[in-house]
């Protein structure tokens, strides 16, 4: 797989918790531009997953390798220089400040690690600013928006660092599902206009569907289950382990 | 169930400083019945909810549970009135663990065996917490927390339970557990007031709801109506 | 060999009124989020007011149990009523919010230090022991009222565990401390539980401070030094943890007592502070906080 | 808009102090000097409040500055600006290694390791000989030259560097200060170096009020280890609270406001601390948000009517 | 005629509010006493004293504040006296620059001498108490060999260590351990472990303060101990006795006066100092009471309200004090006239009370 349309690809990962194997031998592999989904029932060990990958974690036993370098024990800002920028399941955004100021938190990051020009960080602020629907709100204090814009700008203020892999935890929880059809439009602009890859962990099984090239299914912290959504709908192993049997997609 | 378990919101107003976040709303919910609050993102749900529960101040208005008036209470005391709630955001006691949090739930409940047929009842309804008692609260992933949090509401037995979003980051067979648990609790005679941004679940568990905009009731009645009104439907609901 | 068994058992008593002082501030920091600077005068309010009454009824009572058992009343009452006076104008109004009822506590230690010196002076007020005279122990030489305040300190501290870990009343403290919101939606009257956590600290402080005034300089600064060990045992062993208090304040007291006697008791102080950061380092919220 | 107005407010309480020490006796004039090294102090401790840090070690850092002004002025014959520029980088120096350290503690215990660091300091000034033990260190004169303007030129230097920090406060180092009192995490997340960003705020701060110390040094002649307790913090704290932490202004107000009831109260023997006490007492019951919040509220309201 | 005022920089908070406040009171008492005799006759003029107190907290910075509003706003031209080293030294600083007479109780030697003419002591420091005290408890005790010495770790402890080390060496007494510890200090069980560990006859704890002293001797006492106590430069009783009780009995003190031993005047004054401090009278501030009298004997004497021209005739003047009329000297030790001459009174604690066991006049 070491080809060089991989973006990220993380070998037999896991994660010990005292008593408990959260992760166990995960291996994960994203290519470029492409849109991978995560999914799995609570407490399957996507969060830990993403830790893992983004640095906020160190792994147990495995290796990580993102754009080519081995990433494996990194810290989280070093990951995020090589390209990998995530959010977090609830507060992902700054409170106190505006939301023009969150977005800039996010600039700042790619600029200190060259992905955004100097000058253009007021440009990369607009455009992300404008993305995900925030302009009527560029100057509104961020803790008092509704949290459907609060979801948004946490994916603004990722977008804004302008990574190669953005991995958005839950980012579709509490939003409408006129919003959820905005947002994977957006998310589907990321990908063919600014070449991003996409990690997604949701719950959200429409959207999960509708938008991802790939999914990779967790259960008590082993991948059970991999590929396209139309491989994942008649999978009956997963159908048992997450979407219960009476649900409708 | 009964009109003494009826709970009545008249005309209420709650401000976030300047700012309005509910106005004039009134609402019922019957005693023994089911009830959803829908509504966009920064409706006022939440507000609404926690204006019941005394955990923001109400400017005006009022609020009765089969009549008595309640309005600007303490949360502890709303509880005492047999109001539970589980919160948005989970809000579990991190640093202790799960089993505390779930006593921590009966904590108006002092007999020891009512307080241990409690916790069986809730066990049965998540079976995963089984493992999880003696662990510590923060550690659980989203989804289990917001189990303990529906379990400790239901630790102290309230006659009306209300729940905010209880199944935001919910796996799919979780929301059905969930609706299911409600659905259950109701039988034995609990009344709920539901807030859900996740309107077909909360429809179809549902008796009758309210749609909340911009702090405003501007719709209510049977939920069934709503469920089918394709009309209602797209211009309440975004479905 | 002598030597060390009499420096572990003087750290041993030393660290009964450490312990004491710092249960307190850890309570309160536990349930309100307060760092109270205030918590030393309230040791120091029930020292003196120990002194002025035991002197008003010495000429009738003398110094025996019932004197004590009156005087002891009457300095917890006044510190109780201090402390309810302060919680309910103060640090109510601040509920959570960490700077301000810090810097109030500081006001308040200016306040009520420049009261005490107007009301009770500035001189050492004598008080007699409770149990004059030695007791000789395993080879070692012990005074009376060292035994007594170890005593009281083994007790109160294992009440206040029981209390905290076995009771109702301290599950609900440990809540509050954790989300009083939280807290108050499982039904726990937040400002009352607030208050007598509060209550239970002044009154673990008065208690302390009383035992220690006859072996003690008692003034209006008597606290002073006992706030900057107490908090030092207190971060070392973790904010808002029981245990961690009493580990520190042991902690504490052998390092004062070894390094006093080994090399000198200013280095000793020195080696408190140089201990605190480094345990610091190594464990970024002491031995047991988990906050 | 606002961003300039708190800039001209604070120029234009140092500018009424530089005119007070012009117009007014000796004793004016170091009052202002006071003022201005405490107002400066609080500014050091509330920028480093922007990571959502309570800096204890303020008062260390300050006495640090002072020590080395006060040991070249008694053993060298260094020009005067190089001993502002040491004292300022030894402070810089120590916090960069002290914070590299204590900067992964947060909330409460870094307050109290730097309460410990500061007594540990405190202490160790008392054992040390050379820095004149528990009587500390004398004759600590400006040059020659600089005694007769002293006053304005330390003033003036303490509003300077207040608004030197209000600069950075307001550049993107700034914003990133703020953010990660917000949510270190996300900032972390998208590739900023909180860590670095961390140890920076409190390092400039630190050379700040060593800078400020060393100012102090010159203006007292007289230094001892005392005067660098955890009370210095503490006051500067209250100077902060009362002024208002929200407001860049704040520090100023408080500083200037609490060192003016100070100067007053002191005849009043004993009961200064009385007087003292109760007005922070009274000031953070019914000013939550110092006087600077007091005037916002009070033009909010004048405003919505 | 003009008032003039007479400044003091001293405690008046903490721990050391006590000192300050009956020193107030001392000074406050002379200048009644002098304005009662008619004031300062300088020129034909009588001129009225004043005092004005601030507290200094004890530090350089409060004194430092001190100094300024004293010298600078109050314009005050003498000051009848000032406690502690670090403070007195900052108020010396702008004293000597302008052209202000200044009394001081602190030991430091820094502060003595040529160098500084404006500025006079007003109290023995332990250069005058030390090596009488000591030669008087070595003849009371000839069989002593071996002393332990305790300070707290500050300015007047460190001086008096040295002159007490050399006194007990000059009578042939070993000192086995010289201790420091830290003002302040709450627990002395350690301390005491310490001093008693090295099994001495005599345990002087030279500058402690009275109430840590008794609470040493306490737990020195606990320990089994029962030698010589001294303390050197202890002021007083109460405090000793207040924190030591029994533990106490037999110690000697080098800087404090016996009551039973008081005329009916100095009688009197200790009545006033324990009014307003609930302490007897220490020699701290009796110096305030002395400085008093001994500026207006040198303004009489010069003719004159300068500083410059009183502090000049201060050496040569002889003045009613506390302890009977005295004058200047200390040429031999601080290279100028500047230390008052006072008795130095050795007393012996008997049950509560002091009892004086010898006088040494220098
Ligand atoms: N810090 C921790 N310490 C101990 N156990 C942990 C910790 N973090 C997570 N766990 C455990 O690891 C498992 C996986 O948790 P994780 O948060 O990764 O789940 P998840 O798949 O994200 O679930 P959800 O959809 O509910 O958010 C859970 O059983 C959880 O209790
Ligand atoms: N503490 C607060 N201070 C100021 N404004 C607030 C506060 N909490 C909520 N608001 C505002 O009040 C309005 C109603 O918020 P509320 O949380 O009640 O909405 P909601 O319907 O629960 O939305 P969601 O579905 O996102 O939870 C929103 O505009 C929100 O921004
Ligand atoms: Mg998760
Ligand atoms: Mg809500």
């Amino acid at each position: 797989m070491a080809d060089g349309k991989t973006l990220l690809s993380g070998r037999n990962l896991s994660k010990q918790f005292k008593g408990l194997l959260a992760v166990s031998g995960v291996d994960i592999d994203i290519r470029r531009g492409e849109i991978v989904g995560l999914i799995g029932p609570n407490g399957a060990g996507k969060s830990t997953t993403f830790n893992l990958l983004s640095g906020f974690l160190a792994p147990t036993t495995g290796t990580l390798t993102i754009a080519g370098a081995d990433m494996t024990g990194a810290s989280p800002e070093r990951i995020s220089q090589q390209g990998l920028v995530r959010t977090f399941q609830h507060g992902s955004y700054l409170p106190t400040m505006t939301v023009r100021d969150n977005v800039l938190i996010g600039a700042l990051g790619g600029t200190r690690n060259g992905r955004v020009a100097r000058g253009e960080q007021e440009r990369v602020i607009a455009q992300a600013i404008a993305l995900f629907g925030l302009s009527d709100h560029a100057n509104a204090v961020a803790k008092n928006l509704p949290h459907g814009l609060q979801r948004l700008l946490s994916m603004a203020i990722a977008f804004a660092a302008r990574p190669q892999l953005i991995c958005y935890d839950e980012p579709l929880t509490g939003l409408n599902q006129t919003e959820v059809a905005e947002t994977l439009k957006v998310y589907r602009r990321l990908k063919s206009e600014h070449g991003m890859s996409m990690l997604l962990v949701e719950h959200n099984m429409r959207a999960v569907m509708a938008i991802c090239d790939r999914i990779y299914v967790l259960h008590h912290g082993e991948i059970i289950f991999t590929g396209t959504p139309d491989e994942v709908k008649t999978s009956d192993a997963v159908l048992k382990a997450y979407l219960g049997e009476a649900h409708d997609l | 169930m009964t009109s003494e378990h009826t709970l009545a919101v008249r005309d209420l107003t709650v401000h976030y400083g300047a700012v309005p976040a509910v106005t004039g709303v009134s609402m019922e919910v019957k005693g023994g019945s089911i009830v959803s609050l829908i509504g966009a993102n920064g409706a006022g749900k939440s507000t609404l909810i926690k204006a019941i529960t005394g955990l923001v101040k109400v400017r005006s208005g009022e609020v009765t549970l089969g009549g008595k008036p309640l309005t600007n209470r303490a949360p502890n005391v709303i509880l005492d009135h047999g109001i539970a709630l589980v919160p948005e955001g989970r809000r579990l006691f991190g640093g202790m663990t799960v089993r505390e949090n779930l006593e921590m739930g009966a904590y108006r409940i002092r007999d020891a065996a009512r307080q241990a047929e409690l916790l069986d009842t809730c066990l049965r309804y998540f079976p995963d917490l089984k493992a999880k008692l003696a662990s510590d609260a923060s550690s659980l992933s989203g989804g289990q927390q917001q189990m303990v949090a529906v379990a400790r509401a239901l630790m102290s037995a309230p006659s009306v339970l209300l729940l905010d979003e209880p199944t935001i980051g919910l796996a799919p067979a979780f929301v059905n557990v969930i609706s299911a648990v409600v659905r259950d609790v109701n039988r034995q005679g609990v009344t709920v007031l539901l807030v859900e941004q996740n309107a077909e679940v909360a429809l179809r568990v549902s008796h009758h709801a309210y749609v909340l905009e911009s702090g405003r009731v501007v719709k209510h009645g049977p939920s069934d109506v709503f469920l089918h009104d394709p009309d209602i439907k797209k211009a309440y609901l975004g479905l | 060999m002598q030597d060390v068994v009499q420096l572990l058992f003087t750290a041993l008593q030393i660290s009964a009124v450490y312990i004491l002082f710092s249960l307190g501030l850890t309570i309160i920091f536990g349930v309100l989020k307060v760092v109270n600077f205030a918590h030393g005068q309230f040791f120091t309010f029930g020292a003196l007011v120990l002194s002025l009454v035991l002197r008003a009824l010495a000429p009738s009572l003398g110094h025996g149990w019932a004197a004590y058992l009156l005087a002891g009343l009457a300095g917890l009452a006044a510190c109780l009523f201090a402390g309810l006076v302060v919680y309910q104008f103060g640090f109510k109004r601040l509920e959570r919010d960490m700077i301000g009822s810090f810097i109030l506590s500081a006001g308040l230690v200016l306040l009520f230090e420049g009261i005490m010196l107007e009301v009770f002076g500035g001189a050492v007020r004598p008080v007699p022991a409770l149990l004059e005279g030695n007791v000789r122990l395993l080879g070692l030489t012990v005074s009376s009222q060292r035994l007594v305040l170890l005593a009281f300190a083994v007790l109160l501290t294992a009440a206040i565990i029981v209390l905290l870990q076995r009771t109702r009343f301290g599950k609900a403290l440990r809540a509050v401390s954790i989300d009083h919101e939280a807290a108050m939606l499982q039904g726990v009257a937040y400002r009352q539980i607030a208050l007598y956590g509060f209550l239970m600290a002044t009154a673990v402080a008065a208690i302390a401070g009383m035992l220690i005034a006859p072996l003690a300089a008692v003034t209006p600064t008597l606290g002073d030094s006992y706030l900057v060990k107490g908090f030092i045992a207190v971060v070392v062993g973790g904010m808002g943890s029981i245990v961690g208090a009493i580990v520190g304040s042991v902690l504490i007291a052998l390092l004062e007592s070894f390094v006093g006697f080994y090399f000198d008791p200013s280095l000793a102080n020195l080696a408190i502070f140089v201990i605190v950061m480094v345990v610091l380092l190594v464990r970024p919220k002491g031995f047991f906080g988990n906050d | 808009m606002t961003e300039h107005k708190d800039s001209i407010g604070i120029a234009a309480i140092g500018c009424v102090l530089l005119a007070c020490v012009a117009l007014g006796s000796g004793y004016v004039g170091s009052l202002m000097v006071w003022m201005a090294l405490a107002a400066a102090l609080a500014a050091s401790l509330r920028f480093v409040l922007l990571i959502g840090e309570l800096n204890f070690a303020s008062a260390a850092f300050y006495g640090l500055g002072a020590y080395c002004t006060g040991t070249i002025a008694n053993t060298a014959d260094w020009p005067f600006a190089a001993t502002l520029a040491l004292s300022s980088l030894l402070a810089l120096a120590v916090s960069i290694v002290f914070g590299g350290i204590t900067l992964k503690v947060k909330g409460p215990y870094f307050l109290l390791i730097g309460f410990a660091f500061t007594e540990a300091m405190r202490i160790l000034y008392t054992r040390t000989e050379a820095l004149g033990g528990n009587s500390g260190l004398v004759g600590i004169f400006p040059p020659a030259w600089l005694d007769p303007y002293y006053q304005y030129f330390a003033t003036a230097l303490c509003f300077a560097l207040i608004l030197g920090m209000l600069a950075i406060e307001r550049s993107h180092l700034g914003k990133i200060f703020v953010a990660i009192r917000d949510n270190e995490n996300v900032v972390r997340s998208v590739g900023n170096r909180v860590f670095l960003a961390k140890v920076a705020c409190f390092a400039i701060a630190s050379a700040v009020a060593g800078l400020v110390g060393s100012l102090h040094a010159y203006a007292n002649n007289v230094i001892s280890p005392l005067d660098f307790g955890f009370m210095l913090s503490t006051f500067a704290l209250a100077y902060l609270k009362v002024g208002g932490e929200d407001s860049p202004l704040g520090p100023v107000i408080g500083a200037v406001l609490l060192v003016g009831i100070a100067s007053w109260a002191q005849s009043m023997g004993g009961s200064e601390h009385i007087l003292y006490g109760l007005a922070i007492v009274l000031s953070v019951l019914f000013m939550p948000k110092g006087l600077m919040g007091l005037l916002e509220r009070l033009r909010a309201g004048r405003g919505g009517r | 005629a003009e008032t003039i005022k007479l400044g003091l920089s001293i405690p008046l908070s903490g721990s050391g509010a006590n000192w300050g406040k009956g020193s107030e009171w001392m000074c406050a008492k002379a200048a009644q006493e002098v304005n009662a005799q008619g004031g300062v006759k300088v020129k034909g003029q009588a001129h009225q004293f004043e005092c004005v107190g601030y507290d200094n907290k004890y530090n350089a910075a409060e004194g430092a504040k001190v100094a300024q509003a004293l010298v600078a706003r109050d314009e005050v031209k003498f000051v009848a006296g000032s406690i502690g080293v670090a403070p007195a030294r900052a108020l010396q600083s702008l004293t000597e620059r302008r052209n202000v007479l200044l009394f001081t109780a602190a030991w430091g030697n820094s502060m003595k001498g040529p160098k500084f003419p404006l500025t006079f002591s007003q109290m023995n420091s332990p250069n005058e108490i030390s090596e009488p005290l000591i030669t008087h408890v070595k003849k009371l005790h000839p069989g002593v060999k071996t002393v332990v010495l305790l300070n707290p770790n500050d300015a007047t402890g460190q001086e008096t260590e040295k002159v007490a080390k050399a006194a007990w060496e000059k009578n042939g007494v070993k000192v086995l351990v010289s201790d420091w510890y830290e003002r302040g200090t709450s627990e002395f069980q350690p301390i005491a472990a310490k001093l008693h560990a090295a099994k001495p006859d005599v345990v002087d704890l030279a500058s402690t303060p009275p109430a840590d002293a008794g609470l040493i001797f306490k737990e020195l006492k606990a320990l089994g101990w029962n030698g010589v106590k001294v303390v050197e430069v202890g002021t007083g009783a109460d405090g000793l006795l207040a924190t030591g009780k029994d533990a106490v009995e037999g110690a000697y003190l080098g800087a404090a006066v016996s009551v039973d031993s008081m005329t009916p005047q100095q009688k009197a004054l200790d009545e006033g100092v324990r009014k307003a401090t609930g302490e007897s009278v220490n020699a701290i501030q009796i110096g305030f009471y002395d400085a008093v009298w001994a500026i207006k004997a040198a303004m009489e004497k010069a003719q004159s309200i300068d500083p410059a021209e009183v502090a000049k005739a201060m050496p040569t003047v002889r003045f009613k004090s506390f302890y009977g009329e005295t004058g200047f000297g200390g040429k031999d030790v601080y290279g100028s006239d500047q230390q008052m001459r006072l008795p130095v009174i050795i007393t012996k604690l008997v049950g509560t009370s002091l009892q004086e066991v010898g006088r040494v006049q220098k």
